[in-house]
């Protein structure tokens, strides 16, 4: 891809870790937390929210086990409610929206397209501490009490009955809401204007099409959701009248601005999912992505139609009959481009070269899920449907295969994949597909009941159930105890690998791309000198020798 | 300490471009599509609260317009003349910079932030005769008057002073960008080779302005002639 | 448990067999079309797997007749099922105009029903077979949401606003009502019970209260307990005394007032506060009794207050006794009654 | 770059525009005390856009700008469309009615493990009217 000879390696025992790149750049505390090395900030933002991530799962696994009989016997009804809204936030704001973007979009970005750093280092560094001050916020209401909204803040539930610390995880949002904002602008910005020479926009990898998009949505979707909390805050502290049907104010206006930023949010979830399966399959089926430009394109029509069907959220919430229908048609236009990006990565597999390396175990594991999750949400599409289906566990269960089966899923192939550029050594492959392996079997368990059990009527935020749907709890807890062990793994073999693992070399899966032509870790300044890019994406018609 | 090391590699000296930028041209088209897309962002977080004041203007035109009359026109048609008018100086203090002309953009920036504080006292003293009329929502809020219904007046004063207050922050916010600016203007660190915080101080500027042009008719003036 | 095993709610609306054969539609056609997908992914998988560690497989742009293809034929399916959603859509939100019109409001948390008659239900829903019903429903606090899995029927409870819904029960039987909005901590307790009965035995019910031909020989303290239950009189006044006052050993004792009165709890201050809750409160507790007037009859305030009286007594305090068992938030609608 | 700021608008061109929305503030306030019914609000609106496209033609040199500058310039006022007119064909079509005079129960906040809102038998029309 790039003119700059590069000396080639491979996975051999006798590789070498090279003797200067990020990591080792400095040893302080300062140098860390000061540094405005993109990648360094990447790290950061991996460690903070695998902390998160590990928060939030913990409040999943009591709701798991409050859930396992009918009765509320494990918790009280107000500790349940707390548990659900505190998983509710940490794992949206906290989790899925910075998991591919904040961590691999800012390792990743700056050295797919060739350039030094992103375009502002010292925003990226601000919108991380605005980031941590927002989980501040929030773990501040936890400790202080616990919040019981659930995460979508509904009024006047929010903004007058809950006596719980509405503000401060209300401030929590906000801020890790801007946070958002900075890093989006950060990379439209860096994806503009820092290409390296040759680098046209459809030579781009399609991860990053994925992130442009997803930025977008984050820059124009995320303010809207900002305002709402603060107006939702000025009516229970301030007492203005906003949404307070006391004076005549509409809790549904409320539902309308908090869901035209968190239906897009959905794809700010799983647009970079996506965008790292396009790239995971392309290495290990040794082709271009087939049909390129209409997965480019795709992206950026699910980030703008995304922006139209904010409304299906909304089906039985007294919104107007005619508005439903515009808005259940056009979410089933938003249901094309995803159906056309899977039916390009399975014909991209189509008289390949398919090998079945741990990345790859990854996104088949993707595929799986995520072909769940998108017909589902033709369920919850056509509104009269929906009706039945609303608030429901299928619902729960729906969302939870985009996110977690599509975005979480799509994180851990990218985590693997990229981890020996991020760190230049290789984990242990057998213990990685066995984490593969668990995270699918138990997902799978954990929420395919789920579906069942909602459309039996099981209403979603129950904490007590009649005891017909007790089967469905119990299978859907068992696998989430398995999901657990699948996610607890990496834990484990990742940061050992740091340590002990294979030195891996600059490109261990001979993939294609600038950021495999760069020495594992990079340099701090990412390239000796600014590549010029000749090739097309993903241009494995030639390989690399491997170097033995 | 990444510092050193980037500019190990960079090729340019000039100590105006980040290092992570390949030259000038580069920087400064970043820097304004950031700015862009900054207020691209801005424009959708006052959005959201001029979507929820059209919403209920179609659910109660009548209260909306009996709670506006109550609003003094006199001094927000003062007030949007002075925003023009700092908008025109802020203008003046781009192309002041542009030309490297010192004493001009001192001043221009001086008589910015000079009619940025009259538009904040005016609104100072408007909050005050809403605080002495019972007007402010949650506070005791009273209407005596015979049109409007009270409740919906209180929404329409609720929008009022949501939509005025989070103007008047970035005012504010404005302001406190705007002494460094000055203090750095006065040691003459802008110059015709640099002066993009300038240029980009006054995009933001004029978007605040921007926003009070629509303020100033959807608070004061629609329903006038129903008086 | 897994006898009760079933793919869907019972069908006892007349909508309910037009909503599952719009889910059955989608459902053959995503798992058909996921079975493709699936079978096409794992059948390159295993086909091409690479054979050699050098193997460069032949690189295929794209197609675009392909993509063409797959785009509009999909979106071909989507728009038949958007239609017929649609359709499904209107027939579920027009009552019928012969529908009788029944009050619903939620509070947090319990349902306030109301019949066409006037009558009164708290977290029952008694309704006639065959007969259009339609709700309209409003709430007195935060946006609830009044859902019947076997009706196919949900619609939020918003409020400030009147929002309807309806349905047409078409198999006798009892089943359940959920809020699905969520409401606050007791969220999960908000649920209730819809009887259909046979309109016969509705008409009954609306006269007499009961379809059980035995309660006319009930005793009185007998009947009273019943009514304890049927009523909710349980759900706060419970042996906690933490919502409402605690009824074992009071009677004919005198009661501390709000504001420093005291008053001898006889028959006739709880026939007042059964019909007027608000008039006279016990000392250190909140005004939060709904009134019963119009809901219940006189006969049914005297069966009450035998009961009462009941738990004043010796036997009555075995009654009492026995009660905190029935008073944990079952979560399971009370199918017996 | 540097090419594009030679062409930046002029002090007089400022004056100019300052004149004109100068004027446009004092057109838009004489029109709002005459009545023209509903084209009072489009009038209004007008100006304001008016004034906009002034401010960020000239003020915002956007005039002189790039693409890319000017379709970031209208996305936020496009996306702003979205939010207003979708959220608008729900409000402006709705079937359900507001309640007159709804007025809700008192809010208390009760310490303890169980909250409670304390029960207010009200009329609020049809809903729960029957005595």
């Amino acid at each position: 891809m790039s003119a700059v000879p590069i000396p080639r390696q491979s996975e051999t025992p006798g590789l070498e870790m090279p003797r200067q790149h990020y990591l080792n750049a400095g040893y302080s505390i300062k140098s860390w937390l000061l540094t405005l090395d993109h990648k360094r900030i990447a790290i950061l933002y991996l460690i903070s929210v695998s902390a998160f991530f590990v928060m939030g799962a913990l409040f999943a696994g009591m709701i798991r086990l409050e859930l396992l009989t009918p009765q509320g016997d494990l918790l009280e009804a107000e500790t349940y409610n707390k548990m659900f809204t505190m998983h509710g936030v940490i794992m949206i704001f906290f989790v899925l929206i910075p998991s591919i973007p904040a961590i691999l979009g800012n390792f990743l970005i700056p050295l797919m397209i060739g350039a030094r750093d992103v375009a502002f280092p010292r925003l990226n560094l601000l919108s991380w501490y605005v980031f941590m001050t927002g989980g501040v916020f929030l773990m501040t209401a936890a400790i202080f009490g616990g919040v019981d909204t659930g995460w979508t803040f509904y009024t006047p539930y929010s903004s007058v009955y809950s006596n719980t610390n509405v503000m401060l995880a209300g401030m929590g949002a906000f801020t890790a809401g801007f946070s958002s904002i900075l890093t989006g602008l950060n990379f439209i910005v860096t994806i503009h204007t820092m290409r390296a020479p040759g680098m046209t926009w459809f030579r781009l990898p399609l991860f990053i099409w994925a992130h442009y998009a997803t930025s977008l949505i984050q820059v124009l979707a995320t303010p809207v959701i900002a305002m709402t909390l603060v107006l939702m805050m000025l009516e229970r502290s301030l007492h203005l009248g906003i949404f307070d049907p006391n004076l005549g104010g509409d809790p549904v206006l409320f539902q309308h601005l908090f869901w035209f930023y968190s239906h897009p949010a959905v794809y700010i979830m799983i647009l970079p999912g996506m965008g790292v399966i396009s790239e995971i399959i392309a290495c290990f089926t040794r082709r271009r992505i087939f049909g390129y430009s209409f997965v480019a394109f795709s992206s950026l029509g699910i980030a703008i139609i995304g922006f139209f069907v904010w409304g299906h959220h909304l089906f039985v919430s007294s919104q107007s009959v005619y508005a439903g229908m515009a808005f259940s048609l056009i979410t089933f236009l938003v249901a094309v481009p995803s159906a056309i990006k899977t039916f390009n990565w399975t014909a991209t597999m189509y008289k390949a070269s398919i090998s079945y390396e741990s990345p790859m175990v990854f996104a088949f594991g993707f595929l799986g899920l995520f072909v769940i999750g998108g017909v589902t949400g033709l369920f919850l599409g056509a509104i009269g449907l929906d009706v039945h289906m609303h608030d429901t566990y299928f619902v729960v269960a729906h969302f939870h295969y985009i996110m977690v089966g599509g975005e979480i899923m799509a994180f851990l192939g990218a985590l693997h994949f990229w981890w020996p550029k991020m760190f230049g050594r290789k984990y242990p492959e057998g213990w990685a597909i066995l984490a593969a392996a668990l995270v699918f079997i138990g997902f799978n368990l954990t929420f395919f009941p789920q579906f069942l059990v909602g459309y039996l009527g099981m209403p979603r935020r129950y904490h007590t159930y009649p005891a017909e749907f007790q089967l469905f709890n119990v299978l859907s807890t068992a696998g989430a105890s398995i999901l657990g062990v699948g996610y607890l793994l990496p834990f484990f073999y990742l940061p050992w690998s740091i340590r002990f693992g294979q030195v891996a070399g600059p490109n261990p899966w001979r993939a294609k791309g600038l950021e495999w032509q760069v020495q594992s870790p990079p340099l701090t300044e990412n390239f000796e000198q600014t590549p010029i890019v000749t090739e097309e994406a993903y241009e494995y018609s030639h390989l690399e020798a491997k170097v033995v | 300490m990444s510092e050193s090391h980037a500019h190990a590699v960079v090729a340019h000296h000039d100590p105006t471009v980040a290092h992570q930028f390949d030259d000038k041209a580069q920087q400064t088209e970043a820097v304004t599509l950031g700015m862009w897309a900054f207020l691209a962002q801005e424009v959708l977080f006052f959005g959201a609260v001029f979507t929820g004041y059209t919403v209920y203007r179609s659910y109660y035109p009548d209260s909306f317009i009996a709670g506006s009359h109550h609003l003094d026109i006199k001094l927000g048609g003062f007030n949007t003349a002075v925003l023009i008018a700092s908008s025109l100086t802020m203008a003046l203090a781009v192309h002041a910079a542009q030309n490297t002309k010192r004493i001009r953009l001192v001043f221009f920036l001086l008589a910015t932030l000079f009619l940025g504080f009259v538009f904040l006292g005016v609104k100072v003293i408007e909050y005050g005769d809403k605080f002495h009329h019972h007007l402010i929502p949650g506070l005791g809020f009273l209407w005596a008057e015979p049109h409007g219904d009270p409740k919906h007046v209180q929404i329409f004063y609720s929008f009022y002073f949501a939509m005025t207050g989070m103007h008047a922050l970035h005012m504010i916010i404005g302001a406190a960008i705007l002494l460094p600016l000055i203090w750095m203007a006065i040691r003459g660190r802008f110059s015709a080779a640099y002066y993009a915080p300038i240029e980009m101080f006054g995009l933001y500027w004029h978007f605040v302005d921007i926003v009070w042009i629509f303020l100033f008719p959807l608070l004061y003036l629609l329903g006038l002639h129903a008086q | 448990m897994i006898g009760q095993f079933s793919l869907w709610p019972p069908q006892a609306s007349s909508v309910a067999w037009q909503v599952d054969a719009l889910y059955i539609f989608i459902l053959a056609v995503t798992i058909l079309t996921s079975l493709a997908v699936y079978f096409a992914i794992v059948y390159f998988a295993v086909k091409y797997k690479r054979k050699s560690e050098d193997e460069i497989p032949e690189q295929i742009e794209g197609h675009l007749p392909l993509e063409i293809a797959w785009s509009i034929i999909p979106l071909g399916i989507m728009l038949v099922m958007f239609g017929w959603g649609a359709k499904l859509f209107f027939d579920l939100t027009r009552p019928p105009a012969e529908a009788l019109n029944f009050n619903i409001v939620g509070k947090q948390w319990m349902w306030k029903m109301q019949h066409p008659t006037g009558k009164r239900e708290i977290n029952e829903l008694h309704v006639p077979m065959g007969q259009p019903i339609k709700l309209t429903m409003t709430s007195e606090d935060v946006v609830h949401s009044f859902f019947i899995p076997a009706f196919r029927t949900k619609f939020d409870v918003v409020p400030g606003r009147y929002t309807t819904s309806w349905f047409e029960p078409t198999k006798a039987g009892e089943y359940h009502i959920f809020c699905t909005q969520y409401c606050g901590t007791r969220h999960a307790q908000m649920i209730g019970r819809v009887v259909v009965m046979e309109p016969a035995q509705y008409e009954q019910w609306l006269k007499t209260g009961s379809v059980n031909a035995s309660a006319a020989n009930e005793t009185p303290e007998v009947a009273g307990a019943r009514l304890f239950q049927e009523q909710r009189c349980v759900t706060c006044h419970q042996t906690n005394g933490l919502m409402a006052p605690v009824l074992n050993g009071v009677f004919g004792k005198p009661v501390q007032l709000q504001g420093g009165a005291t008053i001898v709890m006889d028959e006739s201050y709880i026939r007042e506060s059964l019909l007027d809750p608000t008039a006279k409160i016990v000392n250190g507790y909140q005004p939060n009794m709904p009134t019963f007037q119009g809901q219940i009859s006189e006969e049914q305030i005297l069966q009450l207050i035998a009961y009462i009286k009941s738990l004043s007594s010796a036997a009555g305090g075995q009654a009492a006794a026995t009660k905190p068992a029935e008073e944990q938030p079952t979560n399971t609608p009370p199918a017996g009654g | 770059m540097e090419l594009e700021h030679s062409h930046h608008p002029t002090v007089p061109l400022y004056l100019l525009v300052f004149g004109a929305l100068i004027v446009l503030t004092g057109i838009t306030v004489l029109v709002a005390f005459q009545d023209f019914g509903v084209m009072n609000n489009v009038i209004a609106l007008g100006i304001a856009g008016i004034k906009t496209t002034l401010v960020v033609l000239f003020f915002m040199h956007v005039k002189y700008s790039s693409r890319l500058t000017k379709m970031f310039a209208a996305a936020g006022a496009f996306w702003l469309a979205i939010l207003i007119s979708f959220t608008l064909s729900d409000t402006l079509t709705r079937k359900s009615h507001p309640v007159q005079g709804w007025v809700p129960l008192p809010f208390v906040q009760t310490p303890g493990p169980i909250e409670s809102v304390p029960f207010v038998e009200h009329q609020p029309g049809q809903a729960s009217e029957h005595h």
